[in-house]
């Protein structure tokens, strides 16, 4: 029997499962005072999602306020936090929109499919700000290479990826991949997704105009991801079968794809008036959240949705996540052309409803009304919480515990060919070979250089007048946020935005991806809002606004929680994307130098973790001025042409960056340390540092733009040879660089 | 007289469509878009069949694109003469259409595989491989996860007596591919398929580290400027 | 020497992407009277002793572990 | 309503990595006495009328032009 508004308002004491749908009770009770009644079973179907930590960000939103209060001015800032993803002014009249997201528990349950509806996911939220997808990165972290878990979950995570990004035609530009056995059993899948619109043609998720059609587009909807449902089904309607649902989504790239270009010609034909994807929550946050944002009513059909399965129930309906959809609101006189382009790209589209004045969201089934709420309610007046927090108990003990006790070893030329083979390092060709760097055309840099950089012109009709290209990175480093969460936000902050600068391009806008362990208890809460009051802050002084993110809590296995891990990625311009910076030694006869300024610091560093499993002292120092002046410098370099190649300094410190460098196109090169203590030199993981390479003749100028930024430039040597000299410390020939660096992954995976 | 006009297919979940649109630009030459759906040829004077997941590699790759509505125009225009390329999906579509000998599988190391490769002009007689030298290297990428090309023996034999190799990997076999052959022709030599991405490698900018690309282009050009 | 079968299909719940695809096409290929496709896998695995029931609960484990991903697909074993 | 089994496998004389790949697991997961694994496609078709003699033909029309490659594949079909 149809749980209808009706039927709740005469059975105000039924029993309802609010506690299986994840709901506290005072949560429940704030439902029944919204209504002044019960609420139907579809109801609390959608207020269990709604407010969910996933969808409401009720234990975040406290701190997350301070990217807005905190944020710098921008110009370039077109959206901001809020929207489906922030979209950013890169000039001639064009636009980016990007974000990051976590998929980690679906990609630990179903490995393959978890990690592919993150992309599909993801690239949906940048479709629905008006934008062409044009690129996708991914930042991966899994337990150590060689548990079992990993090695199940690893391979199928990456094939998800490859499946689903390859076949939507988008570019793979960057990532990262670390190990450490914070993650096992938990690993992290963080899918970024970039896409390009025009200025004056952004769409956001708003359900304006009374009469406007509501229109359900895309996959048909299916049993999918609806664990929660199921226990609504099973207690309302006690039907066996449909007590136990597949928690685990499939999904339909091609159909994604189809959907890329449908939506596509749909802006163009300028057909859509709001629009929204359906990620998590589906039907019921997409209707919520159009309504609430619009003229506050719609009235949805709900009989009218088109199904994979006939027998799913209302509840289903609204809870299934289902992959591959979207809603658009479109004025009446246009949905015969909205048909007839969906027609053409073989998309399902259905009217399921159409927008009221009314200021409730009612839907209807079977003729029965079984919803009738404020959606504001249940999309923007959740619960929020103010969760405790304290330091760990711990937290000055692993302070005090710094690297100054590890023995420091004699054999500088070993060490460093560990590191290099060691999984953090080690090329991760094996998984970046997977993915198509190439596809569109327009990709200028992808891995393994620091950031990716696409050219604008010619991806998009009309584009072909702007030179300009974008650079994009991501960085985060767990073992420096577990140290000092505050500096670890802010140093992956740092990174992510020098990757983008030596690059030559001007670091714009901030997305990122906060993973932490549970929020309920106090010790992870204290890492998240320092890490968020880090992050914030150092937005703040860089001078580039957070556009928007991802939190993803509850990673962590039993009690034990992951090492904290913001994420973050760093959007970035280069007026003439000709003038890019390329990736480590190009060619023999450069110059090398070496930018900034470096201080013992291995806390937290990758030669303590290999050569120590050691994890204890304090990160490496903050340097934001610094890091200013290190990018402000490349970008004017890049500008007037003076870099050649570059390459940042970061995991592994110098010798593993001059590593890399010769790798990068099997040129060596001749150095000689500027300091007094080799080993610090070359491992030591100071912050605001890059290694570039200039012609002998352009070294006069470039160096006096230093000086004049008081960047503390050291001249090391030059490129040429087969190997890398580091004079009286080490020589190494590329190939055997090389061999150490590529065998690692393969021999886990290829075997 | 006019640029030669070179058209390029769309299906759905072609990708490459307008990397080799551009490819045909750069060459000097005018790209036509031609529509899966639509029964027409609209005049051009060679076809690119780009590269992508055409119906989402669904079943086989290439195996339901073969049957659009533009295969039936495309079919008898390239067995009377009509130049035609197809790279990656455009090569699997051309073998599943028998234009083609042979079939493309599933890569022996199990994986999608995306890497710059460098392979041999074999043949430099065909429609698409004039403007090369014979043996001329080159560095192209490979971007694709069934690209093993198979056929029985009599064919693999008849394919290497007759010159109709066109293009074969060096160094490493990225998928496997009997004798190392990335690219074959039909007998008459203005049908090549290859698996090698030539459009992705003609600018200094972008794409593969090489302008290797270009000369598939400028042959079909050439042949057409020639008349 | 003996075969024993395994087909693995996905459960009926879940998407099948490809089998829609394929179903999706017929009609255009001018087959008709075709309600629905599905596309699952076929495995012959030929074992060197005779296909007795210890051998055959061997395979089950092999399709339970290793043949089939039983998040998503049922699978069935049978001699040939 | 009456569903159609078609199965299509590699040629024996076509290299099947999968069914390779998978022969070579299953000693490191203790499945021993297994010579050879081939890997297909089961396709499950379910036709709107009875599986009479002219739904079958349909269906290896259907095998033999689009559900297999015969340059590669083998197919057979039957009802289940
Ligand atoms: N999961 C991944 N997906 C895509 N690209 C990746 C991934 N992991 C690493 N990469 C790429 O490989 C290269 C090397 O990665 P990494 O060693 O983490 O670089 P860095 O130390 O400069 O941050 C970079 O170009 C990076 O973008
Ligand atoms: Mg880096």
């Amino acid at each position: 029997m149809t749980d209808s508004v009706e039927r709740a308002a005469k059975t105000p004491d039924d029993p309802q499962p609010y506690a299986e749908l994840g709901m506290k009770p005072d949560e429940y009770n704030r439902v029944r005072e919204i209504l002044g009644r019960r609420p139907t079973s579809s109801e609390l179907a959608i207020y269990s999602v709604m407010w969910s930590e996933h969808c409401s960000y009720k234990s975040s939103k406290v701190h997350l306020r301070q990217f807005g209060t905190k944020a710098p001015k921008s110009e370039a800032l077109l959206v901001g936090m809020g929207e489906n993803a922030g979209v950013v002014d890169i000039g001639d009249g064009w636009a980016a929109t990007f974000k990051i997201e976590s998929h980690n528990h679906p990609s630990y349950v179903e490995p393959h499919q978890g990690a592919a509806t993150g992309v599909g996911g993801i690239v949906r939220d940048i479709m629905s700000m008006g934008a062409r997808p044009v690129a996708v990165m991914d930042s991966l972290r899994f337990g150590a290479l060689d548990a079992p878990d990993t090695r199940r979950v690893l391979p199928g995570v990456v094939e998800g990826i490859s499946f689903y990004g390859n076949c939507l035609g988008l570019p793979n530009i960057g990532g990262e991949l670390l190990f450490d056995d914070c993650y096992i059993g938990n690993p992290l899948v963080n899918a970024l997704c970039v896409g390009l619109l025009r200025k004056d043609q952004i769409k956001l998720a708003t359900a304006p105009g009374p009469g406007n059609k509501v229109v359900l587009f895309g996959a048909r909807t299916g049993p999918d991801g609806i664990g929660g449902a199921s226990v609504l089904a099973s207690a309302t309607f006690e039907d066996e079968s449909h007590a136990k649902r597949p928690a685990v989504q499939v999904g339909d790239p091609f159909m994604e794809k189809l959907l890329i270009e449908c939506c596509l010609e749909l802006f163009e034909a300028d057909v859509v008036v709001g629009i929204q994807d359906l990620g998590a929550a589906g039907v019921s946050c997409a209707t919520t959240e159009l309504a609430a944002k619009g003229t506050g009513g719609m009235r949805v059909d709900l009989n009218r949705v088109p199904l994979r399965d006939p027998s799913l129930l209302p509840e289903e309906i609204l809870m299934s996540e289902s992959q591959e959809r979207m809603m658009a609101v479109v004025v009446p006189d246009d949905i015969d052309a909205f048909m007839a382009i969906c027609a053409r790209w073989d998309v399902p589209a259905t009217v399921i409803g159409e927008v009221t004045d009314t200021g409730r969201l009612v839907m209807t089934w079977d003729g029965e009304v079984i919803v009738d709420i404020p959606p504001g309610t249940a999309a923007d007046e959740g619960p929020v919480y103010e969760r405790p927090y304290h330091e760990p108990s711990g937290q000055a003990a692993l302070n005090a515990d710094g690297p100054a006790r590890l023995a420091r070893p004699s054999d500088l030329r070993a060490t460093l060919l560990s590191l290099l083979g060691s999984p953090n390092v080690a090329s991760k060709e094996w998984v970046t070979s997977q993915y198509d760097r190439y596809v569109r055309g327009n990709t200028v840099l992808a891995m393994p250089a620091d950031a990716g950089v696409l050219r604008i012109g010619e991806i998009m009709p009309g584009a072909e007048e702007t030179d300009r290209g974008i650079a994009l990175a991501t960085d985060g480093n767990g073992r420096f946020a577990r140290l000092d969460p505050y500096a670890g936000a802010q140093l992956a902050l740092a990174e992510a935005y020098r990757n983008v600068a030596v690059t030559g391009a001007r670091p714009l806008a901030v997305t990122n991806c906060l993973n932490f362990g549970s929020p309920e208890d106090p010790e992870v809460m204290w890492q998240f809002a320092e890490a968020v009051r880090g992050l914030a802050d150092a937005c703040k002084t860089l001078g580039v606004p957070v556009t928007g993110g991802n939190v993803s809590f509850y990673n962590q296995t039993g009690a034990t929680a992951i090492n904290p891990t913001p994420v973050v990625g760093v959007l970035g311009v280069l007026d003439d994307v000709g003038k890019r910076v390329r990736h480590g030694f190009t060619e023999p006869g450069l110059r090398i130098l070496l930018l900034g300024e470096t201080r013992d610091e291995l806390g937290g560093s990758e030669w303590a973790h290999v050569a120590h499993r050691h994890l204890g002292g304090l990160p490496p120092e903050v340097q934001l001025e610094a890091e200013r002046s290190l990018a402000a410098i490349l970008v004017t370099a890049a500008e007037r042409g003076l870099l050649v190649g570059s390459h940042d300094v970061s995991d592994g410190g110098l010798a593993v960056a001059l590593a890399e460098a010769a790798m990068a196109h099997g040129v060596g090169g001749t150095v000689r340390l500027p300091g007094e203590d080799a080993f610090v030199d070359l491992f030591s993981e100071s912050s605001a540092r890059a290694l570039v390479t200039v012609r002998p003749e352009s070294f006069e100028e470039f160096a006096e733009l230093c000086a004049r930024h008081e960047v503390p430039c050291s001249n090391l040597g030059a490129t040429g040879g087969q190997e890398l000299r580091v004079e009286d410390v080490l020589e190494i020939p590329v190939t055997e660089l090389r061999a150490a660096h590529q065998a690692t992954l393969p021999a886990t995976f290829s075997a | 007289m006019g640029a030669a006009r070179v058209g390029v297919v769309t299906f759905p979940g072609t990708l490459d469509d307008q990397d080799a649109a551009r490819a045909i630009r750069h060459a000097g030459g005018e790209a036509v878009s031609l529509w899966h759906a639509d029964r027409d040829l609209r005049g051009v004077d060679a076809v690119f069949l780009p590269g992508g997941f055409s119906y989402g590699d669904y079943l086989r790759c290439g195996a339901i694109s073969r049957f659009a509505p533009l295969m039936e125009e495309l079919v008898p225009a390239a067995n009377a003469g009509l130049p035609v390329l197809g790279t990656c999906n455009g090569f699997q579509i051309l073998c599943e259409a028998h234009l083609l000998p042979g079939a493309l599988t599933r890569n022996v190391g199990l994986h999608y595989v995306c890497r710059d490769q460098r392979v041999r002009v074999e043949n430099a007689t065909t429609a698409w491989t004039g403007d090369y030298a014979p043996g001329q290297e080159l560095l192209l990428p490979v971007k694709h996860g069934e690209g093993r090309y198979v056929a029985d023996q009599a064919t693999i034999e008849s394919l290497e007596a007759s010159g109709r190799v066109v293009v074969r990997y060096l160094d490493v076999n990225p998928n496997g591919s009997t004798n190392f052959i990335a690219g074959v022709s039909n007998e008459a030599g203005n049908v090549v398929g290859l698996m090698p991405h030539p459009e992705h490698a003609v600018e200094e900018l972008t794409g593969a580290p090489s302008v290797d690309g270009r000369g598939f282009f400028t042959s079909i050009l050439k042949r057409f400027v020639n008349l | 020497m003996a075969r024993v079968i395994v087909d693995v299909m996905l459960k009926p719940e879940i998407l099948d992407p490809q089998g829609q695809a394929i179903a999706r096409a017929l009609p255009r290929l001018g087959f008709s009277g075709v309600a629905e496709v599905r596309q699952g896998k076929r495995f012959e695995v030929e074992i060197e002793g005779p296909a007795d029931e210890a051998a055959l609960e061997d395979v089950r484990k092999m399709a339970e572990t290793l043949l089939a991903n039983t998040v998503i697909e049922d699978y069935s074993v049978r001699v040939e």
